[in-house]
């Protein structure tokens, strides 16, 4: 890592998609193929870039990694102050991993509009690349936004008969959490700068910043909201089966793989460590509602007769899962979500690509079209078993590892909710099995599935990549987690050590009466009305 | 040779002579049992001779009546196709 | 900062005599040689615009940005603040000019007036911005208004372009005598229009007179309309609509930027004492602007109606700024004027290509399918839509950005929620656009018939449009720190 | 790591080989690997090897003792003979499910700590359940859903109470839990009692076993049941529930199995009465009754899955299951019979038997741990056991009436794996030492004494006295006997019925899966949710907002009437109310 203390690694990456647009733009867009091929290089050329972070990242350290930090809108002390930590390293790589995958598996389901549809990808990716490495709230915030607009695009354009309900609705309804993030943002900033004189954004200096408690919990909810719709957690999750079912294949990939992933990364990276003390009060309600929606995705999408429906639901549960370690504020459960978002990524998002894969040779996704699958494309019945038994957490394969470290960490947290969360188990199991029973087993009933091709080279080459990862967690998982060990342990030494001075603060702060007037400072404006 | 014993033992025609053989088995292991010398017998029905013949006729019979009795007027035998409508 | 007194000083006049010079020359060529070398007057108009630049940059003291420097017995101020209000006019100007030249030939209405009404409007905003003394702000309002009248009726052949002509002027006369009986209020009760005998008389006496307070509450109400504030913004759509789209875009910009340069100066220099009288009226008033302008923008059609709206709405934001004025509120009021420019004139470059004769294409659904019948204008359009949404990495976001932030730090949390909300709204309608570009139908219905070619000048008005609001939102350092300097002496 | 090689593996990375092979050398292939495996076992020496941390948390996959090493054999021998029987079958999948599941039980039996073993718990699972799969018929495609799903929730209930174990001790070694009576120690047991198939926890094994394949019915016969008695006699030595649970469970399936008319089901009836011997043993806890319990179980793997071959050899030769269409096939399946017959003699403990040197040192180990009860209960199971398996079943098999059916021997390969089941089954019988050593405990147990001799055939023989007497009554008839997965099966609809949640075209949809109680409500109530609630309720309100927001455009956009009166109007209305603010502020001030 020293020798890249110089280079701009992380720029380098975040930045190579661009190069690819560039070239893009500079093609005939008649020229699918070439498209295809610039495009598709790109994202892998981007993944072999960002292999060195994991090689050369240093696991025994919390600190910041890859640094670079150079001032950009000096006025308000906004930096370009980007790094990565444990937490942020594997899904750097997995936005690298999935977008090259991805945009292979639309090879030959978008036809027209190739060059936009390309172009939109890799800057989608640079956006996601953006999110994960920013360390200062602005620049964060701008990618975070950033994002938005490929997808928008993507999902508008390349969708379902749906698609401008649901890209709309997606745009809209995400957008609106993140300004009451920006306002946030904005106060805390104030607020730092009240107390130190300096402005500043860096995410990091916010650390030790103790805030009074009721000042905390106003920006908690305000950030809650902005990462709750991205995850979605319960009850803000109805832009998902939308957004998910009208997307084009590789748009759901990204999605699913990525995007949700942002959210909690957010919750990490912000809330936990900035909040402390409201994060500790958070705890139960956050529990209800990861809970909530553990139980509730997975009952319906048992209900879905559409493939990518089901899927999409199911993400609901499995990003429950992520919530309820997270906020058990133990090393194994906040490790288990950390691995149960890269499995989500690359389970769910192999899910995607298979029903993309049936949807490209029927047309359908309803699973009463399909039926006795099995027969006619029996190694694509093995590989989709597989990938749902990764996602149901069977033991052997990645599901398993990031969901028995966040049961054990949600048992320690609180043993009903750790009992609530395994009956999710059963349930998942249950909805995957039974779609893949009617898809897969049972008589053909419809002719055209007699004729169906089994995979062909192309698919292999996403889908077993994405297979390897899934086995290779799941049967050892330790490079994995050693990664993000250090990291981890020092992120819960910060919020149990500030959550802890700060709750015998406001024991003290009780007791003095201008408590008060400083609580309701922040609102004297409005009051003056 | 097997299979001629089998056969044999098949064939309806040499039921007498079976039937024979076998109460003469059931009247030898009857009288064998007052015979052996019962040294680390635990319960008073160990010592009683004959006692396995005794139990093992009545249990056999309890056995077939209650079941069927259960299976009958338990409900618990239904047709076979009592599962898939 | 040391200033210079003088009561004569003509290089203080500077640009606007420029200005002046080059809007009588166009009609003296016109009325001489009879319209033969007609084409060639947007040029010059451009020649102006461009010296009228230089002048103002150079001026007073060269770029030293810390002189401040009243003239003509302190009627007359030059400062950075007005300078750089200035620059925004003859920045939006020089777009109006570059869109417009290309739409009067097609519109077959290609006279000198136009040209030299355009530079007399420009003439009246720098007035505005320059005066110190609210008379002269007084008049520079109505050198620019009339104007304007004029022009939103230039195209006589389209009935809308006369009905919004009069509207205009009915409107604003009436808007005027608010303003004028308010001036006469505030002279009455300080017996002084001098701004800063006005600060000074007011902060000696520490007068709360009610006349003093009826004055001020009539400048908002003047300055109001000129600005299209909720309840004073009714004009707006019906005019925006019927004036030729060029116009549309100049008057979106410019008198905008103008009514808040003088409105900021009058309240920030002259009457700061009373900002406990005003806070809760603006803040209403921003609250109220902000919601209704993008509300009602979410349901039109005519998409020159809802950039009307919208230009409301941003009205709104810029209101928030205004109540936070201090070190930072002002230069937000700046940079966001300067950004609004850019992106506002960029997208009605566009409509006034696609208009078409007459402009018979302004619904959103004759966009359907623009993306593919022309990607580049539709690529350019959605930039400056996002723009004006708010979106990253555009200048419209780092506008909002500084406006928030300046309304969080003096307190107003509350305006500030609501602005941002009112910008999640706003996201609706300028989608709605982007989905008839791209998504409704790949049929190439756009641009078919009468539709203005993309003439050099257009494209060259759009591409610095698009560089404007993309460096403004990229790398805004340098624009931020000029703003900051360019804050009011207060 | 050199000393000690770990069987399953063997089994488990085995499997990745068979799709590739075919003929001759799968064939050869597939016999090696277990033998292989028995060479590990044999060259075994107890001790604890191939530990890693894992998550700060010791695991041990080869745990090595006397017991784990006794399951060791047996599974790995049933193995090969399992394996022998199934050469002819040409599905590859079935194969490598079978060594997956067998690898399985092995990694229990060698398992240390409860991680692993609950890992290895779940591949057996999973591996079995393809075994039902396999069959291809609708009806084993719904038993081997029914059956994944109820070993899921016994997997659930295993890992629950292995974690609350963890936090409650921080020690997951598997060896005999404290009997505190704890959450965590029940959920344990329970979901072992999934899989030792202990009423009310058994129907899955009646339900889906005679759904299985016929090879794959031999394997599941000889594993899962007696892995799960593995881990009672590992964890819970001595639990009293677990005497009276293992009486009942004995004679519980001799009950059933009278009603029984599939024979495979039947036999699967007498696997539960086994169990219940060696549950029973477990539950009792002495020295002799686990020594007990573990050679039962030994034996117990040979004589049922040489019976479990025995009928599926006729099965597959005949088509057919139900006894009332079977019979008279003796002639032309003498040999199958008789080896069958040896396998009903073994399970029945005829003297020089296997069962007779295994199944009597439960029932004197209940003897002398002084519960008569007990005792005379489990001899009388033993005595319905002959009955059925003994009498009955080869009876109605291959004599009784004439079915007319022409079937032919099996092939060699299934006759071979008969006969060394056979061989065992007699060898054990005769030379109980071998075994004796193996087990845990010392042995000082002597069966062939004469009284017990006698006693045991008096009982035998009057049992079979009494049923050439009671024959007419015994005839079998064309029915199915409801057990305790009527509950998941049928209670259903009842539970419907009494869930009133508003279902939108249930019945359009019926899979199997609605056949489960949970899931066919949870499916009603999840229909419910995402049709009505999520889509109506949470989505309705954010669209509703949405919607208002446009309604309050649509109305305010009635304001620009393009009349100027009005807007001047509005103008001056709030120029008004500007003024008669400040005006009305003046005023107060005053």
């Amino acid at each position: 890592m020293m020798n890249f203390s110089n280079f701009p690694i992380l720029s380098v990456i975040t930045y190579m998609p661009l190069l690819g647009i560039l070239v893009i733009c500079c093609i005939d867009s008649k020229r699918h193929d070439l498209i295809r091929w610039v495009a598709f290089i790109a994202g892998v050329v981007t993944f072999f870039v960002s292999l060195p972070l994991y090689f050369l990242f240093d696991a025994t350290t919390w600190q910041m990694q890859f640094v670079e930090d150079i001032p950009w809108i000096s006025q308000f002390g906004i930096r370009y102050h980007m790094g990565i930590d444990g937490i942020s390293v594997l899904l750097v790589l997995l936005t690298t991993f999935l977008s090259a995958l991805a945009i292979l598996s639309t090879w030959t389901a978008v036809t027209e509009g190739v060059k936009g549809y390309m172009i939109s990808l890799l800057f989608l990716e640079v956006g996601m690349l953006g999110v994960f490495c920013a360390l200062d709230f602005i620049l964060f915030y701008v990618f975070w936004e950033v994002m938005l607009i490929p997808m928008y695009f993507i999902i508008g354009i390349w969708g379902g008969p749906r698609r401008i309900y649901a890209a709309v609705k997606f745009f809209i309804y995400t957008m609106s959490g993140s300004v009451l993030m920006l306002v946030a943002i904005l106060v805390l900033w104030y607020k730092f700068y009240e107390v130190t004189g300096v402005f500043t954004f860096d995410i990091l200096t916010f650390y030790n910043l103790g805030l009074p408690s009721n000042i905390q919990l106003w920006l908690f909810l305000a950030f809650f909201l902005a990462f709750a719709i991205k995850v979605p957690m319960f009850p803000f999750h109805t832009w998902l089966p939308d957004a998910h079912v009208e997307a084009p294949t590789a748009g759901s990939v990204i999605l699913a793989g990525v995007l949700l992933k942002m959210g909690t990364y957010g919750f990490l990276r912000f809330s936990l460590p900035i909040f402390p003390q409201a994060t500790m009060d958070a705890i139960p309600y956050v529990f209800v509602l990861s809970v909530i929606g553990i139980i509730y995705g997975a009952l319906v999408s048992l209900a879905q007769d559409d493939i990518k429906k089901l899927v999409a639901y199911s993400s609901v549960s499995h990003l429950g899962y992520c919530m309820l370690g997270m906020f058990a504020l133990n090393p194994e459960g906040v490790k288990g979500s950390i691995i149960q978002m890269i499995n989500h990524g690359l389970s769910t998002g192999a899910l995607f690509l298979i029903v993309g894969m049936l949807y490209e040779r029927r047309h359908t996704r309803l699973i009463s079209d399909y039926g006795g699958v099995l027969k006619v494309m029996p190694i694509f019945a093995a590989f989709f078993l597989l990938v749902c038994f990764a996602s149901m957490g069977v033991p052997g394969l990645n599901g398993f590892i990031g969901e028995l470290l966040i049961l054990i960490g949600a048992f320690k947290a609180s043993v009903g909710f750790g009992m609530l969360a395994t009956v999710g188990l059963i349930l998942g199991a249950v909805y995957l099995l039974w779609m893949y029973k009617r898809v897969m087993y049972g008589e053909i009933t419809k002719e055209e599935n007699r004729l169906l091709k089994d995979m062909n080279g192309r698919e292999y080459a996403y889908l077993v990549p994405i297979i390897v990862f899934i086995v290779w967690i799941g049967v050892y998982p330790r490079p994995f987690l050693d990664k993000m060990d250090v990291s981890v342990q020092h992120l819960l030494q910060v919020v149990n050590q500030q959550g802890a001075k700060q709750a015998d603060a406001r024991a003290v702060e009780g007791m003095n009466s201008n408590t008060a007037n400083r609580n309701t400072e922040l609102f004297a404006a409005d009051q003056r009305l | 040779m097997i299979r001629r014993i089998v056969l044999y033992v098949g064939d309806p025609a040499n039921s007498k002579t079976l039937k024979k053989l076998g109460y003469l088995s059931l009247v030898l292991v009857f009288v064998a049992d007052f015979f052996v010398h019962r040294d680390h017998a635990i319960y008073i029905w160990d010592k009683i001779p004959g006692w396995g013949a005794f139990y093992g006729f009545v249990s056999c019979a309890l056995i077939i009546l209650v079941s069927k009795f259960l299976g009958h007027q338990g409900g618990i035998m239904q047709d076979e196709d009592y599962y898939n409508d | 900062m040391e200033q210079v007194m003088a009561t004569i000083k003509l290089s203080a006049l500077y640009p606007e005599i420029v200005l002046t010079v080059f809007a009588l020359l166009i009609l003296m060529l016109q009325a001489f040689n009879s319209l033969r070398y007609k084409e060639y007057y947007g040029y010059l108009t451009l020649v102006g615009v461009l010296a009228a630049i230089g002048f103002v940059v150079s001026q007073p003291a060269g770029f030293d940005m810390r002189v401040v420097e009243y003239t003509f017995s302190n009627m007359w101020v030059v400062d950075n603040y007005s300078r750089f209000f200035k620059l925004i006019f003859l920045l939006g100007t020089g777009l109006t000019i570059l869109i417009s030249m290309k739409y009067l030939e097609h519109e077959e209405i290609q006279y000198g007036e136009y040209f030299a009404l355009v530079l007399f409007a420009t003439v009246g905003m720098m007035i505005m911005a320059s005066g110190a003394e609210l008379i002269t702000i007084f008049l520079g309002l109505e050198v620019m208004s009339v104007s304007l009248y004029v022009l939103a009726g230039y195209t006589r052949t389209r009935l809308e372009s006369n009905e919004a002509a009069l509207k205009y002027y009915v409107l604003g006369s009436f808007a005027a005598g608010f303003l004028l009986y308010g001036i006469a209020l505030i002279y009455g009760s300080t017996g002084s229009t001098e701004i800063k005998s006005i600060a000074k008389f007011v902060a000696t006496s520490g007068l709360r007179s009610p006349t003093m307070i009826m004055g001020m509450a009539l400048l908002v109400i003047g300055f109001g309309f000129k600005a299209a504030l909720v309840p004073f913004h009714m004009w707006t759509p019906d005019v925006y609509e019927g004036a030729p789209a060029p116009i549309t875009a100049f008057m979106s910009a410019g008198p905008k930027a103008a009514a808040f340069a003088a409105f900021v100066r009058i309240f920030m220099e002259a009457l700061p004492s009373l900002q406990v009288e005003w806070t809760a009226l603006i803040w209403i008033i921003a609250a109220l602007t902000m919601t209704v302008g993008n509300v009602i923008a979410l349901v039109q059609d005519n998409i020159k109606r809802m950039l009307a709206y919208s230009s409301i709405a941003h009205a709104g934001y810029v209101m928030v700024a205004f109540l936070a004025a201090g070190e930072l509120g002002i230069p937000s009021i700046m940079y966001y004027m300067l950004t609004y420019t850019f992106m506002n004139i960029g997208a009605f470059a566009i409509i006034t290509v696609l208009g078409g004769r007459g402009e018979q294409r302004v619904r959103i659904q004759d966009y359907k399918g623009l993306g593919y019948s022309n990607p580049y204008a539709a690529v350019a359009m959605s930039l400056f839509l996002f723009s004006l949404a708010g979106i990253p990495p555009t200048g419209g976001f780092m506008g909002k950005f500084y406006i928030f932030s300046a309304a969080i730090k003096e307190g107003f949390i509350g305006l500030a929620i609501i602005g941002v909300i009112n910008s999640v709204v706003s996201v609706y309608y300028y989608l709605r656009v982007t989905i008839a570009m791209y998504m409704e139908g790949t049929s190439a219905a756009a641009g078919a018939e009468g539709q203005l070619a993309f003439s050099p000048a257009i494209i060259l008005a759009i591409f610095i449009s698009a560089y404007g609001v993309l460096s403004l939102g990229l790398f805004p350092a340098t624009y931020v720190a000029i703003a900051k300097l360019s804050h009011l002496a207060l | 790591m050199t000393d000690w090689f770990h069987p399953s593996l063997l089994f488990i990375f085995g499997a990745a080989g068979i799709p590739f092979l075919s003929g001759k050398v799968r064939q050869g292939y597939l016999m090696v690997i277990p033998l292989l495996a028995v060479a590990c076992v044999y060259s075994m020496t107890p001790g604890t090897y191939w530990t890693t941390t894992f998550l700060g948390t010791e695991l041990t996959f080869g745990a090595a003792d006397k017991l784990s090493i006794v399951f060791g054999w047996v599974f790995t021998i049933m193995s090969f003979i399992g394996i022998v029987y199934a050469l002819h079958v040409e599905d590859r999948g079935q194969h490598v499910a079978a060594f997956l599941y067998v690898g399985g039980s092995i990694g229990v039996t060698f398992a240390g700590d409860f991680f692993t073993l609950f890992i290895f718990w779940e591949l057996m699972a999973f591996a079995s359940v393809y075994l039902v799969f396999a069959r291809r018929v609708k009806a084993s495609i719904d038993a081997g859903y029914r059956y994944i799903l109820v070993h899921l929730f016994g997997g659930v209930c295993l890992l629950g109470g292995i974690v609350l174990h963890y936090m409650s001790t921080k020690s997951i070694g598997v060896g005999p839990l404290d009997q505190d009576g704890s959450l965590g120690f029940y959920l344990i047991l329970v979901g072992v009692l999934f899989n030792a198939a202990v009423p009310p926890f058994h129907a899955w094994l009646t339900d889906a076993y005679p759904e299985g394949t016929v090879t794959g019915s031999v394997f599941m016969s000889a594993f899962t049941t007696k892995t799960a008695v593995y881990v009672l006699v590992r964890v819970f030595p001595g639990t009293e529930l677990l005497v009276w649970m293992g009486t009942i469970m004995a004679l519980y399936g001799v009950v059933y199995a009278v009603l029984e008319n599939d024979s495979r089901r039947l036999l699967a009836y007498h696997i539960i009465s086994q169990v219940g011997y060696m549950v029973a043993g477990v539950g009792i806890g002495t020295d002799l009754s686990l020594n007990g319990s573990v050679s039962h179980a030994f034996a117990h793997i040979f004589y049922k899955g040489l019976l479990f071959m025995g009928a599926g050899a006729v099965i597959m030769m005949t088509g057919r299951s139900k006894l009332t269409e079977l019979g008279g096939v003796y002639r032309t399946m003498p040999l199958t019979l008789v080896l069958y017959m040896i396998g009903g003699f073994a399970i029945s403990a005829f003297p020089l038997f296997s069962g007779f040197v295994t199944k009597s040192m439960v029932v004197s180990g209940a003897a002398h741990d002084h519960r008569p009860l007990v005792a005379l209960l489990l001899t009388m199971a033993s005595a319905g056991t002959f009955l059925h398996t003994g009498l009955k079943l080869p009876y109605y098999m291959f004599f009784g009436k004439d079915s007319g059916l022409e079937a032919k021997e099996p092939p060699t390969n299934m006759l071979i794996a008969m006969g060394m089941a056979a061989f065992l089954c007699i060898g054990i019988g005769v030379l109980p030492g071998p075994l004796y050593a193996l087990l845990p405990f010392p042995v000082d147990y002597h069966p062939y004494t004469g009284d017990h001799v006698t006693s045991a055939l008096g009982i035998l023989l009057f049992t079979g006295l009494g049923f050439f007497m009671l024959l007419k009554k015994l005839d079998p008839e064309p029915t199915i006997s409801i057990d305790t997965d009527w509950v998941y099966r049928k209670g259903s609809r009842v539970f419907m019925w009494l869930a009133k949640v508003p279902v939108a075209g249930t019945d359009t949809v019926v899979g199997d899966i609605y056949k489960t109680i949970i899931c066919r409500f949870t499916l009603s109530f999840s229909q419910f949710l995402a049709r009505v609630f999520d889509l109506r309720g949470i989505d309705g309100m954010v669209n509703g907002v949405a919607a208002f927001f446009i309604e309050l455009a649509g109305n305010l956009r009635g304001t620009a009437s393009g009349l100027v009166r009005n807007y001047a109007a509005t103008m001056l209305v709030g120029g008004v109310v500007i003024l008669g603010y400040y005006l009305f502020a003046h005023l107060m001030s005053l």
